[in-house]
């Protein structure tokens, strides 16, 4: 019997990792075949592909649903803004640092926040978008409030004599595959580790896992600064993407479009999460027919999400996923 | 043997308004014992298992855990750092997980104690993982789940799904479990296995037990020793027959 | 070959400030009717190709990029919002496609136009600084205001305008005793309104949304502040709708606007009969400046000889185009140099009072 | 100086009074479904869009524009409660937001669709300014400071005392066990979601006069400054929820006077999560044992 | 009396697609007092739910009282007369038990109910002490109390009880296996699911094992011993443990 299983699975492998590698040859060839407008609109999916990582190891790993992850992300926006304009550091201390403040600012926040249960916790956590989105409009001295940052320099790299801009769009698509890529192997180790098995522990059932020795707390609140260090990240990239910051990336319009990638894409698989950064940043490029009929047909999107796949699309990617392995 | 007790509670009390649920009651497991608390419903013992993990905190009152003050700990300490385990009455399970890494889950905090070494990935960490499964298969058979070990634990019955807290309380090597009613719901036959289980896991692990049942043929014929409470206080204390045969434990609890 | 002249318009189609959007739109639309009627520049028809920016930067970026990319546009119009705009600013750079701007009175926009960086954006509208300081200057001067409550809408709008009056006011020794910005959907003025009452403001300056002036006019007058306390600044004061909602709150307030549709000479006339006939609604500044602004685009090509962009910008940079409110020229920050229109409601209608335009002072970089 | 004060905090209990009409719909409503009610605000939005329409074009008196309001709301939430609504029971709360996100952008936008983004003047009501304790108040806000204080009393008594007020606090805590008891579920969530529903758009027809403009986007805001106020008081908890809906109203015009208006709209978050750190489980909630 | 009694028909039911009864054929005469037994996961609580309407029915049929109820909702079962105790936690937690026993007789309307309440409070005094406490607040065996109590008060024609005994002390047992038997010496006809066999054996009139999702053994208790019920139990094995060969 458990002979008859590996050979199964090396059958399946055979398929599956020629597959994998073609999509990874896909994406690595988009920019030559697709136009401009599409690249850019695959940018934008991958940016919030991280914070929608970062979520998903609370929400979907976790069980702690979350509306703060846009305060994260424009935090990052705004560490790695700010750091461009007033001391011109070059691009990856922007990222880095943009993750470490937002991991950081999660720590106080996560230790009361965390405290909470279910509906407290999300309006907690929404609560930090609305008044960090305040802070970002009237601490006129720090963020220069609603006028924004603006010229942040496109990422510049240079390792002694050699430097390099990236410019393009096609340059930076390059640049958000590859940091998405490293985010998504990051997500991928966590959750297949014990410590992942942990995580779900927690989701299922707090007291049970506390019970069988699982620091919950510490867990809880490690994973809720990982979430923020993903999103600021995110945000950082954002920044130089755009090149301009503003406190309108404070937005709940965020959190919950960061959220839908999560839950419809399918909480707590990464395929999900991958998929459904596509797919809802797709859709919403796809469906600018008119503004109402695309929120209408938006909002009937979701329901059809909440009654028809009520796990998200993960499963049946899944499904697809299995079918192309076992087929001969 | 040395004589020190491996888990010594001492004047334990927690009310909750006016319902004194424990009152000032001590209690203590030796090393290498099985032993019995009894006592009609709503009697206390819940609440002192609660009191004792660290679910609960205690109004006041001493925990000592192998000759270590564990008052206060939180439940994950004590699991992890003290390796008492406790199964709760009302049944619980990870629901949406399947019974074999509901046992795993059980276990991997201890073959994985650090927060950071439970990144890990590689060799050592992957054989402690199967190491981890071969365990959680063989109580699988043992509470003859085996047919369902692939089910999500939520979907399996009542019964069932006591049988998994049962094993998962087996699962890491603890130096002390409390059972929460664990024969509760179970069908005789699997009584017998459970109360096998427990002896071998006393004798050849070395494991101590403070056990909770109202199943009381059970208790006589494994526990060495019974305590009884009653309105939160210590009733009586002593062997089985004892026990069963004491004036007041039978008024207040057997019933007749 | 394609002959027809592709032009991109970037507005705030849905969201809260979805009706500029509209404005913007038919503003625009208006104006390519009547250019295409007329056979055209040069014979080749202006296409227009509307995206929506929902009002965020960056939904204002991928609207100017599907515009650049799928749509192959050639000109941009864009944004309202100021946010937007400064966002929108580096795509159309890198791309190389011009964006005119109609509507956005951020002066960071042109601070980095033209000599300050971003050559291919222009601004066809007039800044916040101009308007601050017209109204200052007009409020202190003519009506011996000096005691000022700030109350504004809470974006880079209001904010900037408050920004430049409080740098104009010492000048006129005015004082500011209060200052407060409200969130676009605020409803309940109450308590600012009250404590205005009492810290002795004789006039509100306000920087604010259309739609919120006759809430707060109409919540002036239940603190019994109309009449006592006169509202200043921009908001479209000047409309009809606004001024019935509560007469005696607006009687002497004033106001400073890019254009108003009482504005007197026969183009703008003429431009607000169009308008109404086409969309049974009175214009209102966007649709104005939009319109106006795809007039100027036209103009640009028609001298350019070209739809080439480089040409067009060039033309444009020493364009003298005759709009509805006067000449427009550019100055070397691609910032027209436009008048602003002063008015003062009397007897519940607007009442112009002149139409100043002042020099920026850029920041030296 | 006190009298300011004491004019402030008369303010805040009016604001605090139209908040609560609504927050108390939707805190009914987390009750039954254990879900977040986001589009909550939209049905103030159309109940306001219901009565402008019978003004504007029907040409009806304000009075009867509550009622066609209030009416017309409650048949939108009979069909929203039947299709989507009832089968949120024991669905994940995940679910729920994602439900409920997905009405309020269909309502939301089929609006904007049908009557256009811009503003709307709504020209009913009584506005005239009535004096009171020597503060001049108009009519209007009078009136909701009456029908609140009529709103609590009622759902009070009716929550304690009626078969459906116990009914739907059986189904907020078991409903398995009201199968086994013979409580008609959905039943009791479709009558508890239009209550709600139609108790927002009253609040919408009653503040639409002072508010004056009328527009699509208007429910979104009114569902932020409620959330605060259902968790403060307690998801589920009526009388909590007029409190919490008070403290927020007087503390939200305190802050708009002293401190300044821009920070309005951060004073029900801000409140809400200095609470939660005091007592998390809201200001007057009960909680079981584990 | 003959005319009314509950007869199960070749029922195959279970949750969503999965089957778990697999043809149950089952015919209780009124007033009768039937021991439900069978190893853990047999499909008793299943065949209980789907007696009142809480799973899905693929085949077969359910006649009470000359009325095919298969396919009924639980309420409107509850109408025909039909009360259940579910398995596990079943009560209102944030409810007092004075307020629990209110919601349990929801459906009655007649002032029987009030002294139906002091006749349980009599009954189990612990809940009368308890009667101002958050149900969710109590131990377990009390809770379960509650609930027995709970169904004895919707005055049912059949009750459906699944493991009463669970979490109660020998006491408390005895004084709920006394009622089931007033109540069906009151001419009530009773389903009882147990585990604790010997307690059930003692008390019903007829034992039926169910394995398996089906009826393996169905007679009067004293023709099997408690060995022979084991060995019943386990020759079939649970229901994993057959299938554990393929
Ligand atoms: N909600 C559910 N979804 C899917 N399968 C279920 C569900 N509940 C039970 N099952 C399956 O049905 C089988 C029978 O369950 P049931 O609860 O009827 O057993 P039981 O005989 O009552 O056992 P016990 O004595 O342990 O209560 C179980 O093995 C389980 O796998
Ligand atoms: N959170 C609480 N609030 C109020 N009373 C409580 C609370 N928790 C427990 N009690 C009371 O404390 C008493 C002891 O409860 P406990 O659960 O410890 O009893 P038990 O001995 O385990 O009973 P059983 O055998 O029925 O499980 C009970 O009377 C219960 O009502
Ligand atoms: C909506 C308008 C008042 C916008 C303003 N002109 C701006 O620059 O943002
Ligand atoms: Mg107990
Ligand atoms: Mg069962």
């Amino acid at each position: 019997m458990s002979l008859t299983e590996v050979s199964q699975s090396q059958q399946r492998r055979d398929l599956r990792l020629p597959l994998g590698v073609l999509l990874l040859l896909a994406a690595l060839c988009a920019p030559f075949v697709a136009s401009t407008y599409v690249v850019h609109a695959l940018i934008i999916a991958l940016i919030f592909m991280l914070p929608a990582h970062g979520l998903n190891l609370l929400v979907g790993y976790t069980g702690l649903l979350s509306l703060a992850q846009a305060a994260f992300f424009g935090i990052g926006a705004y560490a790695s803004g700010l750091l461009a304009v007033t001391y011109g550091t070059p691009f990856y201390v922007n990222v880095a640092a943009a993750g470490l403040a937002a991991g950081a600012i999660a720590l106080p926040l996560g230790i009361p926040a965390l405290r909470l249960r279910s509906t407290s916790f999300v309006m907690c956590t929404l609560g930090f978008v609305i008044i960090g989105q305040a802070i970002a409009k009237n601490w006129i001295s720090l963020t220069r409030g609603d006028m924004g940052l603006s010229s942040i320099p496109k990422p510049h790299f240079a390792l002694g004599p050699l430097s390099f801009t990236v410019s393009g769009t096609t340059a930076f698509y390059y640049l958000a595959l590859t940091v998405g890529i490293l985010a998504t192997l990051a997500v991928w180790m966590i959750v297949r580790s014990p410590a992942g098995r942990n995580m779900i522990a927690i989701r299922e059932n707090e007291t049970l896992a506390e019970s069988v020795g699982i620091p919950t707390w510490r867990y809880k609140l490690i994973v809720f600064m990982l979430s923020a260090v993903f999103a600021g990240v995110g945000g950082s990239l954002y920044a130089h993407y755009l090149t301009v910051v503003s406190p309108l990336t404070f937005q709940m319009y965020y959190s919950t479009t960061m959220l839908i990638i999560v839950l419809g894409g399918g909480a707590g698989t990464i395929s999900g999460v991958v998929f459904g950064s596509l797919l809802f940043v797709g859709l919403t490029e796809a469906l600018r027919v008119t503004p109402e009929l695309r929120m209408i047909a938006y909002g009937l999107c979701l329901l059809v999400l909440v009654f028809w796949f009520r796990k998200g699309f993960a499963p049946v990617i899944n499904r697809l996923w299995d079918s192309i392995g076992s087929a001969k | 043997m040395t004589g020190l007790p491996i888990l010594e509670i001492s004047n334990l009390t927690k009310s909750y308004g006016a319902v004194k649920a424990v009152d000032d009651v001590s209690i203590h497991v030796e090393r290498g014992e099985i032993a019995g608390l009894i006592g009609p419903n709503g009697s206390g013992k819940s609440t002192f298992f609660d009191c004792s993990t660290g679910l609960a905190k205690p109004d006041s009152g001493k925990v000592r855990l192998d000759g270590q003050d564990i008052t206060g700990w939180t439940l994950n300490r004590i699991a992890r750092e003290g390796r008492m385990l406790r199964s709760f009455q009302k049944t619980v399970v990870f629901k949406s997980l399947d019974v074999e890494e509901n046992l795993i889950i059980a276990g991997q905090m201890f073959s994985f104690p650090w927060l950071f070494s439970t990144f890990g990935i590689g060799k050592l960490s992957r054989s402690r993982v199967s190491g981890l499964r071969e365990r959680a298969q063989d109580l699988i058979r043992m509470a003859g789940l085996w047919d369902v070990r692939k089910q999500p634990a939520g979907n399996l019955s009542g019964g069932q799904q006591k049988l998994i807290q049962f094993a998962s309380m087996l699962m890491p090597e603890p130096k002390l479990i409390l059972l929460d009613e664990p024969m509760a719901g179970i069908n005789p036959k699997i009584i017998e296995r459970v109360v096998e289980t427990i002896l071998y896991a006393n004798k050849s692990l070395g494991v101590s037990f403070l056990i909770i049942e109202h199943n009381i043929d059970v208790v006589t014929s494994i526990c060495r020793r019974v305590i009884v409470l009653d309105q939160g206080r210590k009733l009586a204390e002593g062997l089985p027959q004892e026990i069963i045969n004491d004036q007041r434990v039978r008024e207040a609890y057997l019933g007749g | 070959v394609d002959e027809t002249i592709r032009l991109g318009l970037v507005s705030p189609m849905s969201g809260p400030n979805a009706r500029y959007g509209a404005f913007s739109l038919h503003g625009a639309e208006l104006a390519v009717k009547e250019i295409n009627d007329a056979g055209g520049i040069d014979g080749r028809k202006i296409e227009i190709f509307s995206a929506d920016s929902q009002g965020t930067p960056v939904e204002g970026v991928s609207a100017t990029r599907r515009l650049i990319d799928q749509d192959k546009v050639n000109y941009i119009i864009g944004d309202v919002s100021s946010s937007v705009t400064l966002a929108m600013q580096p795509v159309a750079e890198d791309a190389g496609v011009l964006l005119l701007n109609a509507a956005s009175s951020n002066p960071k926009i042109t601070y980095g136009a033209g000599v300050g960086g971003y050559k291919w954006t222009f601004r066809n509208y007039p800044t916040d600084e101009n308007r601050a300081l017209i109204v200052a200057k007009y409020a202190a001067e003519q009506r011996g205001f000096t005691k000022f409550a700030v109350l504004s809408v809470d974006s880079d709008y209001g904010r900037s305008a408050i920004t430049f009056t409080k740098k104009y006011l010492p000048d006129f020794k005015g004082e500011i005793v209060s200052e407060d910005y409200y969130k676009e959907g605020e409803v309940d003025f109450r308590s600012v309104l009250a404590k205005i009452r009492d810290n002795g403001a004789q006039a509100i300056i306000m920087y604010g949304l259309a739609d919120t002036t006759p809430i707060i006019a109409r919540q002036m007058l239940e603190l019994g502040l109309a009449g006592k306390v006169t509202l200043i600044g921009n908001g479209e004061f000047n409309t009809e709708k606004t001024i019935k909602s509560a007469p005696k709150v607006l009687e002497g307030a004033v106001e400073a606007a890019a254009w108003l549709p009482a504005f007197d000479s026969p183009e703008s006339k003429a431009f607000v009969e169009k308008f109404t006939a086409a969309y049974n609604e009175a214009p209102n500044n966007h649709a104005y400046v939009h319109w106006d602004t795809v007039h100027l685009l036209a103009q640009a090509i028609k001298e350019a000889g070209s739809p080439d962009q480089a040409k067009v910008r060039d033309a444009l940079s020493k364009i003298k185009y005759k709009s509805a409110v006067g000449e427009v020229t550019f100055d070397d920050h691609n910032q027209a140099r436009l008048p602003m229109i002063l008015l003062q409601i009397e007897d519940g209608k607007p009442s112009i009072k002149g139409a100043y335009a002042a020099d920026i002072q850029y920041p030296a970089n | 100086m006190f009298s300011t004060i004491l004019e402030q905090i008369i303010n805040g209990i009016v604001t605090g009074s139209v908040y609560a009409i609504v927050a108390v719909g939707m805190t009914m409503i987390f009750g039954v479904l254990r879900a977040i009610n986001f589009a909550h605000g939209e049905y103030y939005m159309l109940g306001t869009f219901g009565a402008w329409f019978a003004i504007d074009y029907l040409g009806l008196s304000y009075e009867a524009s509550i009622v066609v309001g209030v009416l017309s709301t409650i048949v939108i939430a009979y069909v929203v409660g039947k299709f989507v609504m009832q089968r949120m029971v024991g669905a994940p709360p995940e679910s729920g937001v994602l439900a409920t996100l997905g009405i309020a952008l269909v309502l939301q936008n089929t609006v904007i669709l049908v009557f256009g983004g811009g503003y709307k003047f709504f020209s009913g009501g009584y506005i005239e300014p009535v004096s009171i304790l020597g503060f001049s108040l108009a009519e209007q806000r009078v009136i909701i400071l009456i029908v609140c204080l009529i709103v609590f009393i009622g759902l009070e008594l009716m929550v304690t005392y009626t078969r459906m007020g116990k009914s739907m606090r059986a189904v907020s805590q078991n409903v398995e066990c009201c199968e086994v008891v013979g409580i008609d579920v959905p039943q009791v969530v479709l009558r508890t979601f239009i209550l709600g529903a139609a108790l927002a758009a009253l609040s919408g027809v009653l503040t639409a006069p002072v508010n004056v403009s009328v527009y699509g986007g208007m429910g979104e805001l009114i569902t932020f400054k409620t959330l605060p106020i259902i968790i403060m008081g307690g998801l589920g908890n009526v009388r909590g929820t007029f409190f919490a809906a008070m403290i927020l109203g007087i503390a939200e015009s305190l802050v708009a006077t002293y401190v300044g208006l821009q920070f309005r709209d951060t004073v029900g978050f801000a409140t809400l999560i200095l609470m939660l750190m005091w007592r998390p489980h809201g200001l007057f909630s009960t909680q079981a044992r584990f | 009396m003959a005319d009314s009694n509950l007869s199960i028909k070749s029922l195959r039911a279970g949750y969503g697609s999965l089957d778990i009864l697999n043809g149950v054929d089952l015919d209780v005469p009124a007033g009768q007092f039937v021991a439900l037994m069978g190893p853990n996961g047999a499909g008793k609580s299943t065949l209980l739910k789907t007696l009142y309407g809480m799973t899905t029915i693929k085949d077969g049929s359910i006649d009470w009282r000359g009325k095919n109820i298969a396919g009924y909702k639980s309420r409107a079962i509850l109408g025909e007369g039909i009360s259940f105790v579910p398995q596990g936690r079943c009560n209102f937690p944030v409810m007092t038990v004075d307020e629990n026993l209110q919601m349990a007789a929801y459906t009655l309307r007649d002032d029987k109910v009030k002294a139906d309440r002091d006749y349980v409070y009599d009954l189990f005094p612990i809940l009368k002490t308890r009667r101002s406490t958050l149900a969710g607040n109590m131990s377990g065996g009390e809770q379960q109390l509650l609930e027995v109590a709970m169904a004895v008060l919707q005055r049912p024609k059949v009750l459906l009880v699944d493991e009463p005994s669970v979490g109660l002390s020998p006491a408390a047992i005895g004084i709920v296996f006394d009622e089931l038997l007033r109540l069906h010496a009151a001419g009530q006809t009773i389903l009882l699911v147990e585990q604790n066999t010997k307690k059930a054996m003692e008390v019903a009139e007829r034992a039926v094992i169910l394995r398996l999702g089906r009826v393996t053994w169905d007679g009067l208790p004293g023709e099997i011993s408690h060995d022979e019920l084991g060995e019943l139990f386990l020759t079939g094995k649970m229901r994993g443990e057959t299938e554990a060969v393929h």
